[in-house]
Formats: C-alpha cells, structure tokens, sequence
C-alpha cells in the first residue's frame, strides 16, 4: 500500500518503474526506494523465516540495525532490505522458508 | 504459548527459558548471559534483546538494572564479513 | 471499548476537563464569547513552547517567561489575524464566533489530513473525543503557505455546540 | 590512514548541529553517518517542533533537516556516508566500514551523537511479521511512503506513540486503539488530544497480551492491568489490527561510548546508562564529547541545542574561538536548553542531567 499523496508532504516523487525478482516471482518497484519498502508495497510481509524454529518474521526496525528483514538479493545472504536500494533486475529471495528446509533435510537424509 | 517459551533475542533465537536457565545456575551478569545463551550475540549486537535480557536477569536474580551494565561493546558494532576485512588495505590494481 | 474506570483529564484521557479548560488563562469566559468573534486557546500543560506569542502580530497572546507558562489572550489586542490557529505544535488553538447566525456558531480549527472538504460541503462536526455531533457546513477551508501545510477550516454548527465542536470527521480517502 | 581534526560520528539532529557550529568556527569537521542520506531521524519528524523561536518552534523536523543539510554544506562540513563506525581505538581513531573494505580515521576529537535505539516490549507473537517499532513505522510512511498496514494497534501513549499514531491517520491508516500500561499519558496532551478529536481511544492501564496470526498479525489480544502490572483475567478484549506498533521508550545506541571507554551513570530519566558528560558535553575521555539522544534521551530540539554546544565547545578547545565569544555563545546555549528542561515533562530531565555532570567528578 504506497501512500501517493500526503497531507504534509504532499505527492510523492520516485523514481523509474522497474522490476524485481522476488523468489520467482516479478514484483514492480521504483528505483531508489528500498528493497523492503517495495516488498511492503507488493503486500509481502514475511520476509524469511528463522533457522531453528522455522517462524516467519518482517520488517521490525526499518533502520538497519535488528536484521529481521534480511534475504538473500544477488547471491548474496543476509542482505539488509530495508537499507538496500533496489535496482532493476535484482534477484531477491527469501532464507530459510519450509520448502528449502525440507529440501535441505532430504538431502542430508539421501546422503545418511 | 507459554511465557518461558517466549523468545528474547530474536537473532538467535533464544527464549526466556534458555535465559533463566542459566540464571538459576547461578550466572548474575549481563556477559556471562550473553556468552552462555549467545542471547545478544547474533547478527544485531543485542541491540533488541539487550534490555528484555537486563530485565529479566534483574527480576529473577533481585538485582536492579543499575547493578547491571551491558555486556561489554568490543569493535566491530556491526557484523563485518571477512571479505570486508579482507579489504582492510584497498590495492589499486 | 468501554473504559471502565472512571476518569478525567488530559493526563488519563488525553483530552482537558471542562475544569481544566476553565482554569486556563487562554480559553474564555462565556462572556467574552458573546463578545463577538475569539480565539480559544484549550493549551492546559506546561510545555515549554510560545509560538502563539511569536507569531501574534498585536501581542494578544503572552507567554512570558518561563516559557512553560500557559498563554494568557488579551481579547481587546486581538485583529483576528488567526495567525495563532495553525502555528500551534499542539493544534490547540481555535476560532469561535457565537454570534454567526441566529442559531449558528462558526468553528476554526486547525487540519491536516486527506482529502479536504470544499467549501459549502456538509460534512460531520466531531466533538473532543471524536464523535460526530452535528452536521456542519464548511465556510472557509485556508491554506496559507506560510504554515506549511496546515490548512485551517472554518465551518458552521449549531450555536449550542461552539463550545463542543473542534475538529471534522475525516473524509474518506480516495483511491 | 585519513585525517580530520573533529570527527562527528552520526549525522542526525545533534551530530549535524555539532558539526554545523565546529566548521562555522573554522575547524575541519568530518561527519561519518552509516546511512545514505544524513539527518538522522530529523526528515520523519514532519510534526511542528515545540520550545521558543531560537529552537525553531512551529516548524516541522523535516524542514529543518532540509535546513541543516544546507548550512552543512556552506559550513565545508564533510560527510561520509554509507559508513560504518565498527570500533573507536586509542588516540581518537575511528574504525570505519566503507562499502567492501575497512579504513581508519585519525581525529583530534570525537564528538559522539549516535542516537538512540527503540526499546521492544517481548509477549508471545512479538515475533510476527507485523510488529514492529514504533520508529520503523514512521521511517515506512514517511520515508518510504508505505503503509505497513490499514489497522493500526498502537503500544505506549508516550511522545513518540502519540505522534507516530497521528501520522498513521495522516498517511491514511486507522489507528484503532493507542494502549499504555501507565494510568497515564505520558506524552504531552496536546498530542493526545489531536487522535482523540481523530476518534482514536486511549486506554491507559492497558497492556498487549499477544499477537495472534498465522503467517502474521491478524490480531491483538490486550488486558486491563493492575498496580503489580498483572493482566486482570476477564478484561481481554480482542483487537482486529493487522500492524502492532511498539512505542514503549528509547535507550541511548552507546556502544561507541562503551568501548571508548567513557564512564556511565544509569538514569532511567534519561533512558538508562548514558555517558557522562560536563557543562561543555565532553566526556570523562579528554577530546570525546556526546550529545542527543546518546547523552540522555529527550527531544529532537534539545539534541539541537546539545549538538551546537558540543560543537562549539571542541572548535574551542582546539583554539578556533576567542575564550570571550566562546564563553558567551556556550552561555547562551546552555540558557536554551534550560528552557527546554523545565516544567513537568522537562524537570526530571534536568535534574538528572545535573546528576550525569557530577558523575564526572566521582572518581
């Protein structure tokens, strides 16, 4: 849900529509905002799910510093997306879901 | 749910019932907590759980938070990844 | 949801007591509202904050020192100006003419959301907890630059409700 | 190894002042601020600030952050951004993170103005996708311009959740109730007044139970509480919010100051273990100063004013000023934010800042 226009700051400048890749899936977001705030936008609120209990969790601190929002983006783990701009083409995925879990574990089972 | 099931420090994942159980073994500061349960030794420093943890180590053991200081900050204040480090001296070739 | 203790005052219910109201030296007398137009200044803790005084072009409004004293309004000094309305951090600031209409008060206040009503539109004049008391006929909605996007509206209620009356209920967004 | 005479580490309220009023005398400032733009929380603080005209009353935060960013500017302030302070060494050196590699910062002085961190409230659920700080929300509505929900619950009826609760109904959300644990408001009236004449309930003696949802907040599960803060079974009321916000205090972000090795007193008044400081904001450590919300947490304006006299007093210290001018401008801006530390919200600040200065003489 994007706020357009405000009472106090009036509408809203952004920047170029583009695309990210969000496990999968192509999710539009504007150039310059943060990754996060495209994803809040789309309506994606789980952000990735923890090691040990496996819960959801999202967005808590929106400042960089609780690390709760982060994903994997490019290759790379443990991204922060509520501080990192996106950019078009981004490839973005969520960590630790039940699927990889369970994909992880029979692995490790066939290998047992 | 249950309170002791309650997780504390979100990072790693540690519940109130890790927290207390170190405590009722005897543990009385905030250092030793955090390097018995690693609560406050994930990825955010303890800046979450830092004073949930303050909290509950003052109640059960009757201390005050101010006979509590915070386990003790070492560099870095924020999680460096080795190739960070690694490029402690940028070359230019 | 029922508050089931009883309880009054700006400190517990976030809004001011009709004593509390009284005992300010910015809100007015009944007397001095038949006076003609005046501004009602409903400000009953003490902030250290005097932009009322600032901004007032006649001295109307004094703070003093220190500046955690509540405004005090000289109503012989003021022009009406209305300057004070949407300078308030506080939004505590009104307008209120008693003598509109026969059986008509006008209210100004302070407001800062989407979308704005027009003029002449009807819409729901709420009271100090919200509640939508009366029908309430939009006369004036300003919007002076200077005051970075603090419009103030002007509306009409019924006479009775002038003291009631302070803000509008919130239209519905369109998107 | 770079070189500045007067590093500021963070570049919000205090931190941008400090380094404003250091250039303006004349010295070399370097801000260093982890983030993308400076700032700090200044530019989601678009409410009227409170105090007198020196303290730019009845101005919004963000105008004033735009203000700021200027005078930087035409001051020659440097500021490097994107960077991370990882670790504050003897001989004033800075640490610092710059992007895929490490450096450091040699300094004559450190002026500290890290800012705060949101304290969190732990019940079962807090974990949700959903809840979140109070702070969080504010950067997402008014930074980001998103909407982390239609149906807000909002926990403490402080400052910061009172004003967070009306900028939600000004970006368009419903705050469908503000609880406190108090039995009283804490945050200033006028603030409460404005949701309320809004249709927003406050009620006070309340706490959350739980959040409840699957994948995340589908609703709030609140109780009355008594004195001992003990749920009084029966007064649960459940909530239909799809976004819990946590507006229950601030604490100083001091782990720099830690590991400097600055002394600390615990003064709940100003938000637990701050740093202390003498008249002039300089620490135990010669050379390092604090100020904002670091030095004890209070308000926007009153980092301001902090910041200007940190600043001011390191240009000093390092001969920029004449000791008459310096004497007489740290004068004027201690009068200033005396003004703001008075009255019932302020008192009990000023009362244990005086404390935080005699820590300094405590051996």
């Amino acid at each position: 849900m994007r706020i357009e226009d405000h009472p106090i700051l009036g509408k809203v400048e952004r920047g170029r529509k583009i695309t990210l890749k969000v496990d999968g899936e192509p999710v539009m977001a504007f150039e310059g905002e943060t990754i996060a705030a495209a994803l809040i936008a789309s309506g994606q609120r789980v952000f990735r799910y923890t090691e040990k209990r496996v819960e959801p969790r999202g967005v808590f601190c929106a400042l960089g510093r609780c690390t709760d929002c982060v994903m994997t983006v490019d290759g790379q783990p443990n991204v922060r997306t509520c501080v990192t701009p996106a950019r078009d083409g981004m490839i973005i995925q969520m960590q630790g879901t039940p699927d990889q879990r369970e994909t992880a574990l029979d692995a490790g089972e066939g290998e047992g | 749910m249950k309170g002791n099931d309650l997780v504390i420090c979100r990072c790693e994942e540690i519940t109130r019932a890790d927290i207390e159980e170190v405590i009722s073994q005897g543990v009385t500061r905030m250092n030793e907590v955090k390097r018995l349960t690693r609560a406050g030794m994930g990825l955010c420093q303890g800046k979450t759980c830092g004073r949930l943890v303050a909290g509950i180590l003052a109640r059960e053991t009757g201390q005050s938070l101010q006979e509590l200081k915070p386990s003790t900050s070492r560099p870095p204040t924020r999680v460096l990844t080795l190739g960070v480090l690694a490029g402690s001296k940028p070359d230019n070739d | 949801m029922n508050q089931t203790r009883k309880k009054e005052g700006v400190r517990t219910t976030g809004i001011p007591s009709k004593e509390e109201l009284e005992a300010s030296p910015g809100y007015p007398s009944y007397e001095a509202l038949t006076r003609g137009p005046i501004v009602v200044i409903e400000c009953v803790q003490d902030i250290p904050c005097n932009p009322c005084e600032s901004i007032c072009p006649k001295g109307a409004i004094r703070v003093g020192n220190p500046i955690t004293r509540l405004p005090v309004f000289y109503p012989e000094e003021c022009d009406g100006c209305g300057n004070c309305i949407p300078i308030c951090p506080g939004q505590a600031i009104f307008r209120v003419d008693i003598n509109h209409a026969e059986d008509k008060a006008t209210v100004s206040f302070p407001y800062e959301y989407l979308p704005l009503p027009k003029k002449n539109d009807i819409v729901q004049g709420v009271n100090r907890t919200g509640e939508a008391v009366c029908e309430a006929e939009v006369l004036r909605v300003q919007k002076p630059r200077k005051f970075a996007q603090t419009t103030v509206i002007t509306v009409a209620v019924p006479k009775e409700l002038a003291m009631e009356v302070r803000s509008i209920k919130r239209l519905k967004r369109m998107e | 190894m770079g070189k500045t005479e007067i590093a500021v580490v963070g570049g919000g309220a205090a931190g941008m002042t400090a380094a404003i009023e250091s250039a303006r005398a004349g010295a070399q400032v370097t801000i260093i601020d982890e983030n993308e733009q400076p700032g700090g929380q200044l530019f989601k603080q678009i409410h009227k600030f409170f105090g007198s005209g020196v303290h730019r009353a009845g101005t919004r935060g963000v105008q004033i952050g735009r203000d700021l960013l200027r005078e930087a500017e035409e001051a020659g302030v440097q500021t490097r951004l994107n960077t991370v302070v990882y670790g504050i060494f003897p001989d004033k050196r800075l640490g610092l993170i710059c992007g895929d590699h490490t450096e450091e910062l040699a300094s004559e002085i450190i002026i500290l103005a890290t800012g705060a961190n949101e304290n969190a409230l732990s019940f079962p659920g807090w974990t949700l996708p959903g809840v979140m700080g109070a702070g969080a929300t504010q950067t997402l509505i008014n930074i980001n311009r998103v909407l982390p929900g239609r149906r807000i619950l909002m926990v403490g009826a402080g400052n910061v959740g009172l004003i967070v609760s009306y900028q939600l109904l000004q970006a368009g959300a419903d705050v469908i109730a503000v609880i406190e644990g108090l039995s009283y408001i804490g945050g200033y009236g006028v603030h409460a007044s404005k949701i309320r004449r809004a249709g927003v309930p406050i009620l006070t003696g309340f706490t959350v139970l739980r959040a409840e949802g699957k994948e995340s907040v589908e609703r709030a599960v609140i109780a009355q509480v008594d004195e001992k803060w003990q749920p009084i079974s029966g007064s649960e009321e459940v909530l239909e919010v799809e976004t819990i916000c946590l507006a229950v205090g601030l604490s100083p972000l001091s782990e720099l100051a830690w590991m400097a090795g600055c002394r600390f007193s615990f003064l709940p008044a100003l938000g637990g273990w701050v740093p202390a400081h003498d008249e002039n904001m300089q620490c135990n450590l010669p050379g390092i100063y604090v100020a904002g919300d670091l030095a004890g947490i209070e308000e926007a304006s009153t980092a301001m004013e902090e910041g200007r006299l940190a600043g001011l007093a390191a240009a000093e210290s390092l001969g920029y000023l004449p000791p008459e001018e310096g004497r007489k401008r740290k004068e004027e801006l201690r009068n200033r934010l005396a003004a703001l530390r008075i009255g019932s919200f302020g008192e009990g600040r000023a009362t244990a800042k005086k404390k935080l200065m005699r820590a300094m003489c405590e051996k």
